[in-house]
């Protein structure tokens, strides 16, 4: 008896033995994965981070990547680009890393991508914005699972269109950086296209990490403008709309635009008032009206506010985004492969040709690497379930309606947008219930 | 003399090492060249000043070989020589204004105008491509086309011997007459005037060479990057290069290079392995240093490195 | 630029160059007794805002009135300047007194980089505020643009106490004119029989309380959040080369000149903003190389 | 002896510091060869006189002339240039350098543009050094930190620095204070010595009547910001006014 259990097990061992040989899989797939630990924009890197572990956790449970554990190896952001390049490097020709998830920051996203070409690194940009990576020049091995720039702010005018379409003077308080800047040039490029007789009142650009708004909000009282945008992220923006709430701005029969905000909602509690049009940088949200009872999202949601004890933020669902579609890139390329382990390679071509859902709606991959994410905008509102603004009026805007086809530069193209897309049945809009 | 084999082992580990471990010539790279501003630095040092600014020349040599190599197909290496000379010169235009100040208002007045050049890099987005900086594609090195891998192992070799070189003549300079002038200037300027010797004029000199081993470094960066941002100016980078100094020594010109070394290394590990944690570890190694050896890890070294040296070397 | 403009980018000067001017007092204090310019003083700020965000917090958490905030802002502020100045002053300063200044500086700065990361493992990076005694205290209004009278009032009157307190005490009591003795020459100070190092501690305590006191009556209008440290200390540089060191009525007036030339730029040219107080900086460098109010010491040979 | 030209002379030199008179219309002339000594009590004007001559400080009115050309409101180092040296009550010196290297930096003063950028031990006319560090007995102590070295020795580095420049004129400023009596005497003997060598007509500040009696060729004596007596060291020793009001307490 005893010796027929040996003999199994050895066959067993065998024949395990055989099968890994036949797939030669890795005994793990290593990613390499930079966010903020520090820094101001740890903001975003680090409930990003922890996304990242709790969802490779549940994947490896699952059995990984087609069987494949993944072990995440991590880079803080906030050390500096030529550190981070460093590191980056480290991992790749050290440690053999093939994949990774590079970044929060389109600075840091600049510095990687044609690194990662040269060293033929699958890099996957999570989380940053700019559109110009991808337009200014074809990648092999640089893909992005989530909205740019241009699909963000386009679709913010039309919501702000669609919601208080009567307006004609704009200001704008943006951080004094690239995404500051160029948000702005999106925003206003695409306004012209609906209202080309729109008036900018003021342009402000206070410093990045600014923690004083008081004259820029002065300034505002005495204009009066219909409508202010503002891009601004983490304590840059709660400490604007503080203060704005404090000296009693938001009181003034304005519109604020603030298409990140999302990401502060639940920091800013009762600060941030109701009728402002925020949104989450794509097309993911807590409440999302199509996934929020999806069980898949209500678990997630459950274990990262378990985890974290706070909601799940955009980067948070970019992560996932992230995540998700590298899974679906390798496993389209397995199939495409016999079966067999795909090389980065493999996977990259993979990855331009498929679609992909994490917690939102499908997300579908172009030939340039850009991923085709929806947007959802929304306008806040208190209600008595949670002690902060949640989105109200949401809209779904299909992201092929306001992005740049593949090949075209965003800035003239938005030039190009014609205000009928407003009257488009595809825009569906939702209330919170 | 044990100094030169000193300098020679260090030189193979250096060229050796990426040879086997490939991921090591960019931290190399960028030790090299930080080690080029801090030596540019330790002349200031010298002099017994502290500038909280000279990264802008880092910084304006990165943008002149950004927009260079933008602008037109232009081989590397006449880049470093453009990103050097601009830096030489702006270091000659400002240096006229900065010999007057010493000690907290030289220091604040090169951070101010850092300051305003990195301000002014962030702003201006249509030129200068805003705070995302300005990327460009690898130029020709030697008048060679040449793929990332071969680009760089060049690269070393170019900054290893131009480190070595500049080592060399800075080292000169120290122990020549100007240059010990430029070292009274810490202790006792009146004297120098009664010597008949301008202390500004000697000041100055001391200044234009800081500008130009910045703006050396800067180019070296600015190339192994292949990206130039505002970053590289900003007032806490040149904080940085003086931290480098202090921690290599300001006795000897190789004290810059040890020091960025080591900076280097211990700020991509720490950072690697206790992750925001690495200013209190290069905090408490900077304190550690200010008490214990103030004379940097050079100073350190010295005595084992040169049994009987002069006593104007001991200085930090 | 029209009167009411006028009005209002004075208006919102005030405050700022309130905070600044507070945090500027502190550092020029210590830099007047020490005779060592400390780094680390950014990081009282930044310390003095957490703590008093995180008194802010428990109150509320409480249930207490939010007024009570206005007085735990002040003590979170003495505690941290009592706390963090004394470790610095017995743990740092009085070991570097006699090294060389390159030295000094670089101690502080080592003090500086170690606080912001203990900052950053206590606190973490996410914004911190406590804005509900703001909202309490009401706003007014003036040409029909609505301020807080929290950034009006109670911050530059907090200044205003701060800077007379200041000047009383060092010009009227026992103890302030033994703190005089020392900034103008320790050596014969010390030799006159006053307990010099005793001296220093207190003033570096005193210097630190206000340097957090800045931070902590920003906590209520602005988010605390990593990074701040820095950005006040480069700013309060300013103010007090800009004064010339050791200067404490100079130090409100060159807050001042960098408060309202700041929020001048954002009405008339928003691009300067940042650059402000640097320009402001070489200006009167470029005029009086020792600071608008230090004379120039000739030495004595 | 008033026939040749003076190599010092001041018009009319005027300066006050708030309401105290530190120069009173001084008129003075120094000849070549001559080794003046000056007395007169603390805050009489001498070392104001000295920065004056020297360029530190700025006349309210009068003129300094070097060999009748006016000097007037010059730098130091611009007075430096034309052969004036001097030495100071608090000896600058640089407290980080060896006493070799200080006068190395000094003679480097003069070795031109080329000259100062080679090493600093292979200086043109490093020869002066060597010969100077003799002539004032410092050789001994040439490797140790100027800062090192007792007042004494630190005086004579600081007048070293000085005189390796070759100066035709070299001003002293109490070369013998916070050096002990017998110290003193040491000190001037070899510094006179040197000065005869190189011939320098020196002026130096003293305060010890005996020194002043075995070293000076002549006296003047400052009271409020005059001189109040001039002339050879016996007669204005026995001037009343002197006795009263200088060495009185010296």
């Amino acid at each position: 008896m005893k010796l027929y259990g040996a003999l199994a097990t050895t066959v067993a061992l065998a024949l395990g033995a055989g099968t890994a040989l036949a797939q030669d899989k890795p005994a793990e797939l290593k990613v390499g994965i930079t966010t903020f630990m520090s820094g101001p924009a740890s903001v975003f890197g680090v409930p990003g981070k922890a996304a990242a572990d709790l969802l490779i956790e549940e994947m490896n449970a699952k059995g990984g990547i087609g069987g494949v554990k993944i072990s995440p190896i991590f880079i803080d952001e906030g050390i500096g680009g030529d550190k981070m390049l460093s590191e980056y490097r480290r991992l790749v020709q050290e440690q053999g890393v093939r994949v990774t998830l590079a970044a929060i920051s389109s600075g840091s996203c600049n510095i990687i991508a044609p690194v990662a070409e040269d060293l033929k690194v699958l890099n996957v940009m999570w989380d940053c914005g700019t559109e110009k990576i991808l337009e200014d020049k074809r990648y092999r091995y640089v893909v992005r699972t989530q909205a740019n720039a241009t699909t963000e702010m386009v679709a913010t005018v039309l919501y702000l269109m669609k919601t208080r379409p009567d307006f004609k003077t704009v200001a704008v308080v943006n951080q004094d950086y690239a995404w500051g800047r160029d948000s702005w040039e999106l925003f206003l490029g695409t306004l012209k296209a609906f209202k080309p007789d729109v008036k900018v009142v003021a342009e402000m650009f206070p410093k990045f990490g600014a923690s004083d708004f008081s004259t820029e909000i002065s300034r505002l009282q005495a204009m009066r403008p219909d409508v202010v945008l503002n891009t601004s992220w983490g304590g840059d923006l709660d400490t604007f709309v503080r203060q704005a709430s404090q000296r009693g701005l938001f009181r003034q029969n304005t519109t604020f635009v603030m298409p990140l905000a999302e990401s502060s909602l639940e920091r800013l509690g009762n600060a941030m008032p109701e009728g402002v049009i925020v949104g989450g940088r794509g097309e993911h949200y807590f409440l999302h009206p199509e996934t929020k009872d999806d069980p898949k999202h209500k678990d997630f949601v459950a274990k990262f506010r378990s985890k974290t004890n706070a909601y799940p933020i955009y980067p948070t669902y970019h992560m996932a985004q992230a995540l998700e579609g590298l899974k679906t890139g390798y496993e389209t390329a397995m199939q495409a492969n016999g079966g067999k382990w795909p090389s980065p390679e493999q996977v990259a071509d993979a990855m331009r040709k498929m679609e992909f859902k994490a917690f939102g709606r499908v997300v579908k991959m172009r030939e340039d690497g850009q991923g085709l994410e929806d947007q959802l905008l929304g306008l806040t509102k208190r209600v008595p379930e949670y002690p902060f603004v949640i989105m109200d009026k949401m809209m779904l805007i299909p992201a092929d309606m306001v992005t740049a086809p593949v090949g075209e530069r965003s800035p003239e193209w938005v030039k190009t947008i014609k205000p009928d897309i407003l009257n488009s049945d595809r825009l569906k809009s939702y209330d919170y219930k | 003399m044990r100094l030169r084999l000193f300098v020679i082992v260090l030189l193979a580990i250096v060229l050796a090492l990426p040879a086997y471990i490939p991921w090591l010539k960019t931290p190399i790279l960028l030790a090299l060249s930080n080690g080029l501003a801090v030596l540019g630095v330790i002349a200031l040092l010298r002099a017994g000043q502290v500038s909280f600014g000279n990264a802008m020349f880092v910084c304006l040599a990165g943008y002149t070989v950004a927009f260079t190599a933008r602008a037109a197909q232009v081989d590397a290496l006449v880049l470093i020589l453009l990103g050097t000379v601009a830096a030489t010169l702006a270091g000659a235009l400002i240096g006229l204004f900065m010999v007057r100040y010493r000690g907290i208002f030289f220091g604040m007045l090169n951070l101010a105008f850092s300051m305003v050049l990195f301000s002014v890099l962030g702003k201006f987005g249509a030129v200068t491509g805003g705070t995302d900086g300005l990327r460009f594609d690898r130029p020709t090195l030697g008048f060679v086309q040449m793929q990332r891998d071969g680009f760089e192992t060049t690269l070393l070799i170019i900054a290893v011997f131009v480190a070595l070189v500049a080592g060399i003549l800075v080292q000169r300079y120290f122990r020549s007459a100007r240059g010990q002038q430029l070292a009274a200037i810490k202790t006792n300027e009146t004297r120098l005037e009664y010597l008949g010797i301008s202390a500004k004029r000697v000041f100055w000199g001391g200044y234009v060479l800081a500008a130009a081993l910045c703006g050396l470094g800067g180019s070296f960066f600015a190339l192994t990057q292949g990206l130039v941002t505002p970053e590289m100016g900003y007032w806490v980078r040149s904080g940085e290069i003086v931290f480098i100094a202090i921690l290599g020594g300001s006795g000897h010109a190789i004290g810059a290079f040890i020091g960025a070394f080591v900076f280097e290394f211990v700020k991509l590990y720490v950072a690697a392995w206790l992750t925001g944690a690495w200013q209190l570890v290069l905090g408490a190694i900077l304190l550690v240093m200010v008490f214990a050896a103030p004379t940097g890890i050079f100073g350190l070294l010295e005595r084992l490195l040169r049994p009987a040296p002069a006593l104007s070397e001991k200085r930090a | 630029m029209n009167a009411s403009l006028l009005l209002l980018a004075l208006m919102d000067g005030i405050s700022y160059a309130a905070l600044l001017f507070l945090v500027a007092l502190g550092l020029t204090l210590i830099f007047g007794v020490m005779n060592i310019l400390n780094l680390a003083h950014g990081s009282l700020y930044a310390w003095g805002g957490y703590v008093a965000a995180t008194f802010g917090i428990v109150i509320a958490k409480a249930g207490l009135s939010p007024l009570l905030i206005l007085p735990a802002l002040v003590i979170g502020a003495v505690l941290t300047g009592i706390v963090l100045g004394s470790i610095l002053e017995i743990g740092l300063l009085r070991r570097i007194l006699t090294k060389d200044p390159i030295l000094q500086l670089l101690g502080t700065f080592a003090a500086f980089m170690i606080l912001e990361d203990l900052q950053r493992l206590i606190w973490g990076s996410q914004p911190y505020f406590v804005s509900d005694v703001v909202s309490l205290l009401g706003t007014l209004t003036v040409a029909d643009v609505t301020y807080t009278r929290y950034q009006l009032l109670v911050i530059p009157s907090v200044a205003v106490v701060a800077l007379l307190g200041l000047r009383w005490f060092l010009n009227r009591t026992a103890l302030g004119r033994q703190v005089t003795a020392v900034t103008h020459h320790r050596e014969i100070a010390t030799a006159m029989g006053v307990n010099a190092s005793r001296v220093s501690l207190l003033t570096i305590v005193i210097g630190a309380a206000l340097g957090a006191l800045g931070g902590a009556l920003a906590a209520p209008t602005t988010s605390i959040t990593p990074g701040i440290g820095a950005e006040m200390m480069v700013l309060s540089f300013a103010v007090v080369a800009t004064a010339g060191l050791g200067q404490i009525g100079g130090a409100a007036i060159a807050a001042l000149m960098i408060g309202l030339g700041r929020s001048f730029a954002v009405y008339l040219f928003p691009e300067v903003e940042v650059l402000v107080p640097y320009l402001i900086m070489v200006a009167v460098l470029l005029i009086r190389p020792q600071g608008m109010f230090s004379r120039v010491a000739t030495r004595r040979i | 002896m008033s026939k040749q030209q003076a190599i010092l002379s001041t018009r009319g030199l005027s300066l006050s510091f708030g309401g105290v008179v530190a120069a009173d219309s001084i008129d003075f002339d120094l000849y070549p060869g001559e080794r003046l000594a000056v007395v007169g009590q603390n805050g009489a004007g001498k070392t104001t006189f000295i920065n004056i001559c020297t360029g530190y400080l700025k006349p309210q009115s009068g003129q300094v002339f070097l060999e009748g050309a006016d000097i007037t409101g010059r730098t130091p180092r611009e007075i430096t240039r034309r052969g004036v040296g001097r030495s100071f009550q608090l000896p600058q010196v640089f407290g980080e350098h060896t006493v070799r290297e200080c006068l190395l930096i000094a003679a480097s003063a003069k070795a031109g543009r080329t000259g100062a950028l080679r090493p600093l031990e292979q200086l043109p006319n490093a020869a002066d050094v060597e010969a100077t560090l003799e002539l004032l007995q410092l050789a001994p102590r040439a490797g140790d930190l100027a800062s090192s070295l007792p007042e004494g020795q630190r005086k004579l580095l600081d007048i070293a620095m000085a005189l390796v420049l070759n100066p035709r004129l070299l001003i002293m400023d109490e070369p013998t204070s916070g050096v002990s009596t017998e110290e003193k005497h040491l000190l001037m003997d070899v510094l006179m010595r040197a000065l005869d060598e190189r011939q320098v007509t020196s002026i130096f500040v003293e305060h010890d009547i005996d020194i002043v009696r075995t070293h000076a060729s002549r006296l003047a004596a400052w009271i409020a910001g005059r001189i109040a007596a001039d002339g050879p060291p016996e007669q204005v020793l026995a001037d009343p006014v002197v006795i009263e009001n200088v060495i009185g307490e010296s």
